[in-house]
């Protein structure tokens, strides 16, 4: 399965334009966000500095000049009200895209998230639907410490009614964020600051979407597989080049790129090939991400393991400020190759 | 439009005599409804939490009766009468309440969320507060679509001193959002009375920490009730400025059937409030307009047939169908998103959830 | 292990007062929360309706008149308020004893558990810490419909800084709630609906404690491990009988007790001697505490299983109201001996 | 108490002129502070977000300075100045920038969370709003424990708008705590100011739906700052009565130093406020009480040489122990309970997390 799929109509612009280019995770989102508002009058998005201000990770960067403060909404430090409010707009068939700058503040707006939206379209037989979008970036690096390093985002997989996206590259970025846009069910997208200034190639075709529930087989390998989403994705790639050039070994990756639905049909697949797995994330495994593959993959693989499927995540602390506190408690590259070569028996 | 100006000509008041018969066939309805939940409820044929509004019928069907056909009207858990007086009919109500096929919510709500799309009535939520986000996002899509419509939002005086109480009321004088909170204020949020719960007692002037109109009601008498919402109803649509009404009124019964109310007020208090019952009011009113006690028995009779007739409704109506337990859980054309999910989730419910569909 | 341990001192009061009651889950706890009032002035129970009204499930029922006001304090509907109260008391040197009415009402009160709370003491370098207790039911039953029947355990243990403890039973319920009220640690005593009219024998000494980090063999057994919490015990111990009497199954069950430590050598060592888990629990699976469970065994027990780790839990839609619906979406009995039998390849 | 009442007396004057020259000493202290903290983030010793208080030091000098000694302090992420004016060594905030062994929480919050328990200063928060909960908790525990003492807890513009506030709020009026909220009105959250994201723009009107004191006070102004808080304190500690003081200052840098801070203002904004920078005016006001350009510049280059010296301090200070990675998140005692964890815990940080131990 290549990264980029489910573009039904090829790419080419009118004046023979390239049908992709190379542009930033950021760019591309902001891409999705301006041909979604451009093509369809329902989608206005809605958070706390994203118009004036340009996003404070700049993913809106231009989006108030284009679309106007009425498309383009700041609001007040409110996150319950102002998801609350996508919520209800949405039920009244808008496409509200709300930002919350943070995977860490949408705790304040998990009664809206959880307890309503999820419940909308079942609680009340079917007769109203929920057409949310709500983009957030998790994850650590770059030292913000305890309260804003975390990944939620396993919680809000558990939840039935929600669906759930991380892309792991620019592409999936664009891709995912617009069928999470023209989906009819609350989609949860979760972003990621380190990969904000990650560069790929990206689909130009407005139409392109990438499937809801579907991963990807972000690189082949016939020795190990190593399952992650997000920026474990990212790291996971680079310790796959490391063990290949370093021990021969070839390691293939597979990109969730959506935590519900989840795609076990395709982690199943590689493990029943591999015969080992390795779950990386950059949150706590334990009750996380890597919890619910682990044991998807102890079930669906229980004759072709060959070794227990290894967890690889963020050390179980609140991340502390200090630089070297911090690379310690990342699940970097060194501690996911670790956790494969003890898979194989090397270590 | 109010049929008030009209009152001193003759037709006049003959249609205004035949609406004040209406009004209170209404009052008597969710009255009466509530007394048979409670009666069902006790016979074990409804389940989960029951929450009855008797003694606040004039502010529910006042404020109803003040609403466009396009104004949208969301509630609390507490919604029995307001779905009725938005027109929902009572077999439908009743229906619901036992978990039927035939309920306004397919069986799959309960006592707390009615819903009727076809009246506009965005439900019946049962956490306290957690409708007012979602609501003002109503009036955000109104005001979006150009659409010469209002929100109704009901909640209680215990859901004032949660976060969404604050945030949503900021961002709809924020933004001019046409929505009407209507506060009913019954003394209690449970067992615990406003003074114990609000540093500020008077409820409607918290309305001025978001420079946003605040009034207050006599909750027992519909005509006010009416007078109020509906003005302030038609400049939320018009002048796009959202407004706070507070009810005064109380709740006869327990906070839910299980409570019988009494831990926490006397009964003297009780019998007190019954003196201002709203229904009895509106009687001795009908009474001096020049309604006979035989045309007061003839609406008793339909109103008591009603109830009994929505019973049976309900109770012939069909559980809902097992095999479709995951129905609506998302959107139609998702099954095929989730198809891929299926290796390894021997959760022992693989035909209950993925099998029968999500939206299909 | 038994279900009740820890007690130091044999328990035998000054006239020869039995060791050993039988009372409710309910009664359990108050008893908890009456001896810990008593023993010390620190200690104090806040929460909505915990005093006139005598709580909601009436746990608290007798505390008011005994303690007064300002030991037992009765909130306004403001659950982030005042469990963040309890945070800064907690900082401060006192004890409180929040109680959360139901679990889903926690959702409100997120952002102070998880983004303060928990990450006090670490983050400021260990200077202080935050001897809170939040107590709160989850669970289903009884038709409490989509937003009050939600069991988000799994999400709390998740976090580092915090302990989850969950008992099963009402010895467990005294015992467990006077070790968290006693713990220098932010604690979240999960209680449970259904459970709290359930009767048992309990003990007495009021210095008696269940120990934090240990799981109980509720029921030996030799043929297949069931690992449940809460309320999924009390379903599993029904099960594991009727296994035994109509398919001569000798079920072990392991009442986990706390998730957050979890006892994770108590349940290795059940699996390895059984060769079979089938974990259970009252929330919806998917990343739920099943996962971490079938994650930690598949890794702990991967040469003792002779098949794959089992799981049961609710089914993955947000609770109907309709009684038959409720009764098919929970983890019943059936469902529990069919996951079973599955697990020993008998179905 | 206060030394105003000596003002007129030759020995008031020298000790007042004393305490003048002090306050501007902290003053610019704090001012330097964060010029050296932009410093050194731009050559990367820094890291996080790092959020500079350059032009609020008024407020922060003026209601530190009110606070008794048993007073506790909370503060938002903005927290340099706060901790300086605390009396926390500026080489302890420094080394805690540098997430150094010695910073003022062991090189673990880092900017946002600074902390120091000696001195009452009970964090250093960084969810906008989050501190307002337990701040009020700290306060009910000063209470229940008959302290004479009182909670000063700092927010922003920004916080006014989150249900922690209001929730918050709401507790401490209803049981009578004794905290005082000092809202800094630095026009601006972020990148919105305070009409583009309150309803109600005057914001300490905003008490009154607590029925709670709010005032207004100008935030560069030290002196009214001190005796607004001097006041509120007092009426807190012996009346148990919280406050709202809202102070109106303003920020010169960005919100944070990765904001240039012109996306949504003006440089002529900018300038025009330094016209009333609270330095300058009390530099003035010094003058004319006849204190002499060397004196200041004597101050000047203390101030110069402590910045100096804590950041020599912080660079000499170690790193923290990484085998310490787990020290803290539980407290003593508690990995006894986590030892029967380790089986099945492959996470590739069993040695940094449970075997350094959690508490010990
Ligand atoms: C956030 C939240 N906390 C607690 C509850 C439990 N609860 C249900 S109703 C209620 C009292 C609400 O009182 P009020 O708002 O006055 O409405 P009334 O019952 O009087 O109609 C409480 C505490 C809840 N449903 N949601
Ligand atoms: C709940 C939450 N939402 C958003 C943020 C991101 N954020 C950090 S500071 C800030 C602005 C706060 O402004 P204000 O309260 O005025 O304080 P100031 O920065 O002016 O000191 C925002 C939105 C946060 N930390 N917490
Ligand atoms: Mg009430
Ligand atoms: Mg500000």
């Amino acid at each position: 399965m290549s990264a980029v799929e489910g573009s039904s109509h090829p790419p080419q612009g009118p004046d023979g334009q390239a049908s992709s280019a190379v542009m930033s995770y950021r760019e591309a989102l902001r891409l999705a966000l301006r041909e979604e508002l451009a093509r369809d009058e329902r989608v206005f998005v809605m958070g706390e500095e994203v118009g004036l201000f340009e996003g404070s990770y700049k993913v809106t960067a231009g989006l108030l000049s284009e679309f106007g403060a009425d498309r383009v909404r700041d609001t007040p430090i409110s996150e319950e009200g102002f998801l609350g409010a996508g919520v209800g707009a949405a039920m009244l068939g808008e496409r509200p895209v709300v930002e919350i700058m943070t995977i860490n503040f949408l705790l304040i707006a998990m009664d809206q998230l959880v307890n309503h939206a999820a419940k909308i379209r079942a609680m009340f037989g079917g007769q109203v639907g929920c057409p949310l979008v709500i983009r957030t970036p998790n994850g650590a690096g770059n030292q913000l410490t305890a309260q804003h390093s975390q990944s939620f985002e396993g919680w809000f997989a558990s939840v039935p009614g929600l669906k759930v996206l991380a892309p792991a590259n620019p592409a999936d970025a664009k891709g995912l964020l617009k069928a999470a846009i023209r989906d009819d069910d609350p989609v949860l997208v979760i972003e990621n600051l380190p990969i904000y200034k990650e560069k790929g190639e990206v689909p130009l075709d407005p139409d392109h979407v990438t499937p809801i529930g579907r991963a990807a087989v972000a690189r082949e390998g016939s020795d190990v597989t190593l399952v992650a989403h997000s920026f474990a994705t990212v790291r996971s790639l680079a310790v796959a080049e490391r063990l290949a050039q370093r021990h021969g070994i070839q390691a293939e990756v597979v990109d969730l790129r959506s935590l519900r639905p989840l795609d076990v049909q395709t982690v199943a697949e590689s493990v029943s090939k591999t015969n080992r797995a390795v779950c990386v994330e950059e949150g706590w495994p334990s009750y996380g991400v890597s919890a619910e593959l682990a044991a998807r993959i102890q079930n669906a693989c229980f004759d072709d393991l060959d070794a227990p499927v290894e967890r690889v995540g963020m050390a179980e602390v609140p991340l502390p400020y200090a630089k070297n506190l911090e690379l310690a408690a990342l699940p970097g590259e060194e501690r996911i190759e670790a956790a494969v070569l003890h898979s194989l028996g090397q270590a | 439009m109010s049929s008030a100006t009209d009152s001193t000509s003759k037709p006049g008041v003959s249609v205004e005599r035949e609406q004040r018969l209406a009004s209170y066939e209404q009052l008597l309805t969710i009255r009466q409804f509530e007394t048979e939940a409670e009666r069902q409820y006790k016979a074990a044929r409804i389940g989960g939490y029951c929450h009855l509004s008797s003694g606040q019928e004039a502010t529910t069907l006042g404020a109803v009766s003040a609403m466009s056909e396009d104004d949208l009207l969301v509630t609390g858990y507490r919604c029995h009468g307001f779905a009725i007086a938005r027109g929902v009919p009572c077999e439908r109500v009743m229906a619901e309440l036992f978990g039927r096929r035939d309920g306004c919510a397919g069986g799959r709500g309960g006592s707390m969320h009615l819903f009727d799309l076809s009246r506009r009535f965005y439900g019946g939520w049962g956490i306290v507060g957690g409708q007012l986000p979602l609501a003002t996002g109503l009036a955000l899509a109104l005001k979006r679509q150009g659409r010469a419509a209002a929100v109704l939002c009901e909640l209680g005086d215990g859901a004032v001193n949660i976060g969404a109480w604050h945030e949503s009321l900021n961002l709809a004088s924020l933004w001019r959002l046409p929505i009407v909170y209507l506060l009913i204020n019954n003394d209690f949020g449970m067992g615990t009375s406003v003074e114990r719960a609000s540093a500020e007692p008077a409820l409607y002037r918290r309305a001025a920490a978001f420079r946003m109109h605040g009034e207050r009601v006599d909750g027992n008498d519909l005509d006010r009730v009416a007078q109020a919402t509906g003005r302030l109803l038609a400049r939320a649509r018009e002048e796009r400025l959202p407004a706070l009404l507070e009810a005064l009124t109380y709740r006869y019964r327990g906070h839910s059937v299980a409570d019988a109310g009494l831990a926490y007020r006397t009964r003297e208090e009780i019998a007190a409030h019954l003196k201002a019952d709203p229904l009895e009011r509106f009687r001795s009113m009908l009474l001096g307009i020049g309604v006979s006690e035989q045309e007061l028995q003839a609406v008793a009779e339909r109103v008591q047939q009603r109830i009994a007739s929505a019973v049976s409704v309900a109770e012939q109506s069909p559980e809902p169908d097992v095999a479709g337990l995951a129905r609506g859980v998302y959107a139609p054309g998702s099954a095929k998103q989730f198809a891929r999910m299926l290796p390894g989730s021997a959760f022992g419910e693989r035909e209950l959830v993925f099998e029968s569909g999500l939206g299909e």
